[in-house]
């Protein structure tokens, strides 16, 4: 077994594009969660409208890039509005399965044969990120530090989508300490006592809802951009559900919350990874207990179980505070 | 009801099939199926709702115990390293399994969680974990390769008038629907069930009546996991097997609850027919690969228009 | 005794002279049980009224209905001499009527003073993207928090300041509640039951709290079961039972009242109308 | 009440409990109930009388203190052991399964002896008739009144040995609460010791063997029916100032 694979494997997942999307993802969610108290269930359907706003804007209509991700924020708030009206004025847990639904219904829907003219149905649509490479400053090669390398293309989607990540958190961080997210803490806390002082409840957790799922569909077309193709299936609900972990992970209200949960996350998960295919590589582990195609679930599995454990015995996460924790009256 | 869709998607693709049986005729078969398909995941439904009803637990591994069934039989009936025994005793055997599992889950997890004061947010988001666990070891065990049983693959359908259905499927129904009745019988007419509709209705009075809930509790788990079990044995016989089919049916289980009314065990059999309905009937107009898309999106016009769901009372809208 | 009251005759639904709260027909029943069905109450501006009545009278129904946290089934009502029927709670709490809660309902997981700060009305920071924008916001939140110290400082919650709601004792999450519902800057505040679960020591200091408020010229109602807080600092009593206002008037006068008497330790079994029999 | 030779029925003492950590809303509170006794606990609103008949019944923990039942410690054990050793309770509020049919509420009270239903339901229907005309309609469905009944009804059902009331007449319109307090009195008179707390404190002690008087979680006072209802210090607890200023 070669440990600086490893070590290495799980650096570059922790810091790649994909730990930065995933991390700017659950910024938004964990407005909705963490500070609004909001259960949404479809963060995943967010990042699904805003990574096709973008893929079938240039790829199917070829329109510049620019165009598609005002279409893709425009679908992600219009997603928002339809999923909020009705439910934000029911109990928690209408929120949760109308926005699992929605995830679910898009998902279905973009990769239907009835809509594959525009959305390129199960095969996806590719040749959409040529702008966002062409600009790209960083001359052709290769960087990196020890084992840890990425191409030139890699290294300028990771740079854009970590700089989106500090965007959205400073964003979040002044909105929180803002009377407006003074607010939504409160809502988080009792609708009530915010109601009767005056507040439309109603109104803040519409605006949390649009605003976190903005967050998400700009990690959709990061996504999207940073794979160079976009296919439905993996806009999956199983997405939301590493969100969540993400934000508990980190801690659920705090702003660095999902950039280190997201950060730890994916080092973990790719450690494993990494950790259990040189196993079986170096016949540590024989194939016929795990095959290497099998890494896959036990990861997820894993994911699972770490979730669990998670919030039975440490749900305040790593930045929570377990004082605070003891006060949630939830 | 894999012949029958093939058909479907023939007639959705081709424009006007001149031969093919008419409108009418195609309704009344997409009906039959709805209610086939309806009748699975009201069985499924029915143990969820009773543990939201009993515990205000919503259960997202609920779709695992649906899979673990119908892989439990699979595995019996056909699996490598399996006795290989007819899927009646294998399903049997993986309706016990499902239930034990229910019973199991309760007993070691939620009723010691829900002891120490575990907030329900909390436990909604353990479920999250634990529906990631089951269903990739699920996947680890069985692969991603969907399958099939060895009995019953593959049928002729009888022909009763515009209708064709398969014994099978026949059979399939009326065993949903008996197995419905039953527990409607067992909730309306024995102690236990009107224990478990007193839990549902007042905690505390409950209590005060003498009643132990943990005990009603374990048993709506064990009644849970076993119908779940049950409802996976068919939905693997109608469909096919795959690691991920009971998560697939949750949301479509869910739909049936909230459309019926949070809360109520009836409302979630009439929900699930509902939307096993909309999904087959969706298909006389709409591709096939769109139908549980139509059944979600019928909840979300519930959820829009009637809150409370069909059968359920008006909740306090803020 | 407030002067204004002075001279009225003390019936269920008598006019006010200068009423702030005018409550006509006001029905809420639950299932079968009718809990509130109120015909005519007016409340005087600027005095302590005291709503009593026995357990299950319909006073909490009554505040909840008012207060826009419940609907009635029938009747209007207004206030300063808008009619306000059906307003959703946060747009009454606009208008300035503000309530507290039986069960406090401070937000545990923010400090005190945050619990102070977001009471404020009108704040422009509150809005999405001025939340944004400090420099917007930054003069009047100063402004706020200058104010939400003096009450904290009044209410003898300044050394807890920065702490967590949550970890309040009963007696100081009352006291809480009611600095906080004056953040509002109400013309009237229905304080529900703002004396249970409070230590006697405390009693005291938030009986003046609510006459100060009188003083400063804020109209106060309010639900409350210790007789001698009532009797103590209200202007005028009303007094519910089954629903029902059974009688009003100044605390000597209800005190008096047989009604009042009755509906607190039931009738007498030999008065007219009961049907008792010793079967 | 140490000096009795005869153990009591059911015995409360010394009790300490509350709702919210750190805060008694009963301290130090007792009393004792003989077999046969229909005794009433009054007091203002905010003594502690419904807390202490829920501290009793295992629906609240108690802190210090113990209570007894036939002479053997009880206290802290669940709901349902208690109904289980005889004890039955109406609860003040929420007293019936909205969801359930009359006939299935009364079937609640008999869960534990199934076999005694019928004979029971006979028994309890002749008290409450009303109960038998709507036997197959929802509780959600009846006034506050039937459902006081019901509720009794329910209790009724367990042939308790012990029924503690939670204020059974608040809420009820007059002709209602006369009907309460009628039955309550002809449940004592078959032989069921009956603990009820009230707020018509009048009402309660003309029928009552013996009354409590609890103020903030304490005893104040206790004796016969007939001597509290004659006490002035008893009205005047209840009323404050509001006594004083007649």
């Amino acid at each position: 077994m070669d440990w600086a694979v490893i070590v290495s494997d799980a650096i570059r997942s922790g810091i790649g594009p994909v730990a930065a999307v995933y991390a700017l993802a659950a910024i938004g969610l964990n407005l909705h969660f963490g500070y609004t108290g909001l259960l949404n269930f479809g963060q995943v359907a967010f990042m699904l409208v805003g990574a096709y706003g973008v893929a079938a804007s240039v790829s199917t209509y070829d329109l510049p890039l620019w165009v598609g991700v005002l279409i893709g924020l425009g679908s992600s708030v219009v997603l928002a509005l339809l999923l909020g009206l009705p439910t934000l004025r029911l109990r928690a847990e209408y929120l949760a399965i109308a926005t699992i639904a929605a995830g679910e219904i898009l998902r279905l829907f973009y990769r239907s044969s009835w809509a594959e003219p525009v959305t390129g149905g199960v095969f996806g649509l590719q040749r959409f990120a040529v702008e966002f490479y062409d600009v790209s400053p960083i001359p052709r090669d290769t960087y990196g530090f020890w084992l840890v390398r990425y191409t030139s293309l890699d290294l300028w989607a990771l740079a854009v989508a970590w700089a989106m990540v500090l965007l959205a958190a400073v964003v979040i961080a002044l909105l929180v300490h803002s009377p407006w997210g003074r607010v939504i803490r409160a809502i988080r806390e009792d609708e009530d006592a915010v109601r009767s002082l005056g507040k439309s409840v109603y109104a803040y957790k519409m605006q949390s809802l649009v605003l976190g799922g903005v967050i998400g569909s700009m990690a959709g077309m990061m996504l999207a951009i940073q794979n160079q193709s976009v296919n439905p299936d993996s806009y999956d609900p199983v997405v939301t559900f590493f969100l969540y972990t993400i934000v508990v992970l980190g801690g659920a209200g705090r702003v660095l919350g999902p950039i280190v949960g997201s950060i730890l996350f994916w080092a973990i998960l790719t450690f494993f990874d990494s950790a259990l295919r040189e196993a079986i590589g170096a016949g540590y582990v024989s194939p016929s207990v795990i095959s290497a195609p099998e890494v896959g679930a036990v990861r997820f599995a894993l994911v699972g179980l770490g979730l669990v454990l998670l919030m039975i015995f440490r749900p305040q996460g790593l930045l929570g505070s377990r004082k605070e924790m003891l006060l949630d009256a939830r | 009801m894999r012949v029958h869709l093939v058909l479907a998607t023939a007639l959705a693709q081709g424009d006007e099939v001149p031969q093919g049986p008419g409108f009418l005729d195609r309704a009344l078969q997409a009906l039959v199926d709805g209610i086939q398909f309806g009748a699975i995941i009201a069985i499924t439904a029915v143990g969820l709702s009773l543990i939201f009803g009993t515990t205000h637990l919503i259960n997202f591994a609920h779709g695992e115990l649906v899979t673990i069934g119908a892989v439990v039989a699979f595995f019996l009936n056909v699996g490598a390293a399996g006795p290989g025994w007819h899927l009646i005793p294998s399903a049997a055997v993986a309706i016990v399994i499902g239930a034990l599992l229910g019973g199991l889950i309760e007993r070691g997890m939620w009723r010691p969680l829900r002891k120490r004061g575990v907030g329900l947010i909390n436990l909604f988001i353990i479920t999250i974990g634990l529906s990631l666990l089951l269903r990739h070891i699920v996947l680890v065990f069985f692969g991603t390769r969907p399958q099939s049983y060895r009995e019953y693959d593959i049928q002729q359908a009888l022909d009763l008038g515009p209708i064709g259905i398969t014994p099978r499927d026949l059979i399939i129904i009326a065993l949903s629907v008996l197995v419905l009745l039953g527990v409607a019988f067992l909730l309306q007419r024995t102690r236990t069930g009107t224990a478990i509709r007193a839990l549902s209705s007042n905690p505390d009075l409950a209590e005060a009546s003498g009643i132990d809930v943990n005990r009603v509790v374990l048993i709506v788990w064990v009644l849970g996991g076993g119908l779940a079990a049950l409802g996976g044995v068919f939905y693997g016989l109608t469909e096919i097997i795959t690691w991920d089919m009971g998560f697939r049916l949750l949301l479509l289980m869910f739909a049936g609850i909230i459309l019926g009314g949070l809360g109520s065990a009836y409302g979630a059999m009439v929900g699930s027919f509902v939307i096993g309905i909309v999904a087959q009937m969706s298909s006389l107009w709409f591709p096939i690969d769109l139908q549980n898309a139509w059944a979600l999106l019928a909840l979300i016009v519930v959820l829009l228009i009637r809150p409370q769901g069909i059968l359920g009372q008006r909740e306090r809208v803020g | 005794m407030h002067a204004d009251l002075a001279g009225l005759t003390a019936d269920p639904g008598v006019p006010k002279p200068d009423p702030l709260l005018v409550v006509d027909g006001v029905t809420r029943a639950f299932g079968g049980l009718v809990a509130v069905h109120v015909e005519h109450l007016e409340i005087q501006r600027g005095a302590i009224t005291a709503l009593i009545g026995p357990n299950g009278a319909g006073k909490s129904t009554l505040f909840n209905v008012l207060s826009g946290f419940d609907r009635a089934d029938a009747g209007r009502w207004t206030f300063d001499g808008a009619p306000v029927t059906g307003r959703s709670a946060h747009r009454l709490a606009r208008r300035g009527l503000v309530r507290t809660f039986q069960l406090t309902k401070t937000l545990g997981r923010l400090s005190v003073l945050e619990n102070m700060k977001l009471a404020a009305t009108g704040q422009r920071g509150e809005r999405l993207v001025a939340g944004l924008l400090p420099p917007l916001w930054l003069g009047q939140e100063r402004a706020i928090e200058q104010r939400a110290d003096e009450l904290l400082e009044r209410f003898r919650l300044a050394h807890m300041r920065d702490e967590y709601a949550g970890t309040l004792s009963g007696g100081q999450r009352k006291l809480l509640e009611m600095a906080r519902a004056l953040m509002v800057r109400p013309t009237m505040v229905l304080l529900d039951e703002p004396m249970a679960g409070v230590n006697p020591a405390l009693t005291q200091s938030l009986l003046s709290h609510i006459t100060d408020l009188r003083d400063e010229g804020m109209t106060v109602c309010f639900v409350e079961h210790d007789m001698d807080v009532v009797m103590g600092i209200s202007d005028w009593v009303v007094c519910m039972a089954e629903g029902e206002v059974v009688a009003e008037g100044p605390p000597r006068a209800v005190a008096q009242n047989p009604a009042v008497i009755d509906a607190y330790l039931g009738r007498h079994h030999d008065e007219p109308g009961t049907e008792y029999d010793d079967g | 009440m140490d000096e009795l030779d005869e153990p009591a029925l059911l015995v409360a003492e010394r009790i300490f409990a509350g709702y919210v950590r750190g805060v008694d809303v009963l301290a130090g509170c007792g009393l004792l109930l003989n077999e046969g006794e229909l005794v009433g606990v009054i007091g203002p609103n905010g003594a502690g009388k419904s807390t202490l008949v829920k501290a009793m019944f295992g629906l609240l923990r108690v802190r210090t203190g113990r209570v007894t039942f036939r002479g053997r410690d009880v206290t802290n054990e669940p709901a349902h052991k208690l109904v289980a050793k005889g004890i039955g309770y109406v609860p003040q509020r929420q007293n019936v399964f909205p969801t359930l049919t009359v006939e299935e509420n009364l079937r609640m009270g008999t869960y534990l002896q199934p076999k005694e239903f019928t004979r029971r339901a006979e028994a309890v229907q002749e008290l409450f008739p009303v109960l038998a005309q709507r036997r197959n309609q929802k509780a959600s469905s009846m006034s506050g009144g039937e459902r006081q009944m019901l509720s009794m009804g329910r209790a009724l059902m367990m042939e308790p040995d012990v029924l503690l009331l939670d204020e059974p007449s608040a809420g009820l319109s007059p002709r209602f609460q006369d009907q309460v307090f009628e039955r309550v009195r002809e449940i004592n008179a078959t032989g069921v010791a009956i603990l009820m707390v009230e707020q018509n404190a009048r009402r309660c002690l003309q029928i009552c063997d013996r009354g409590y008087v609890l103020d903030q979680g304490t005893n104040a006072y206790t004796g016969t029916g007939l001597e509290l209802l004659h006490d002035e210090k008893v009205i005047e607890l209840y009323l404050g100032t509001l006594a004083r200023a007649r």
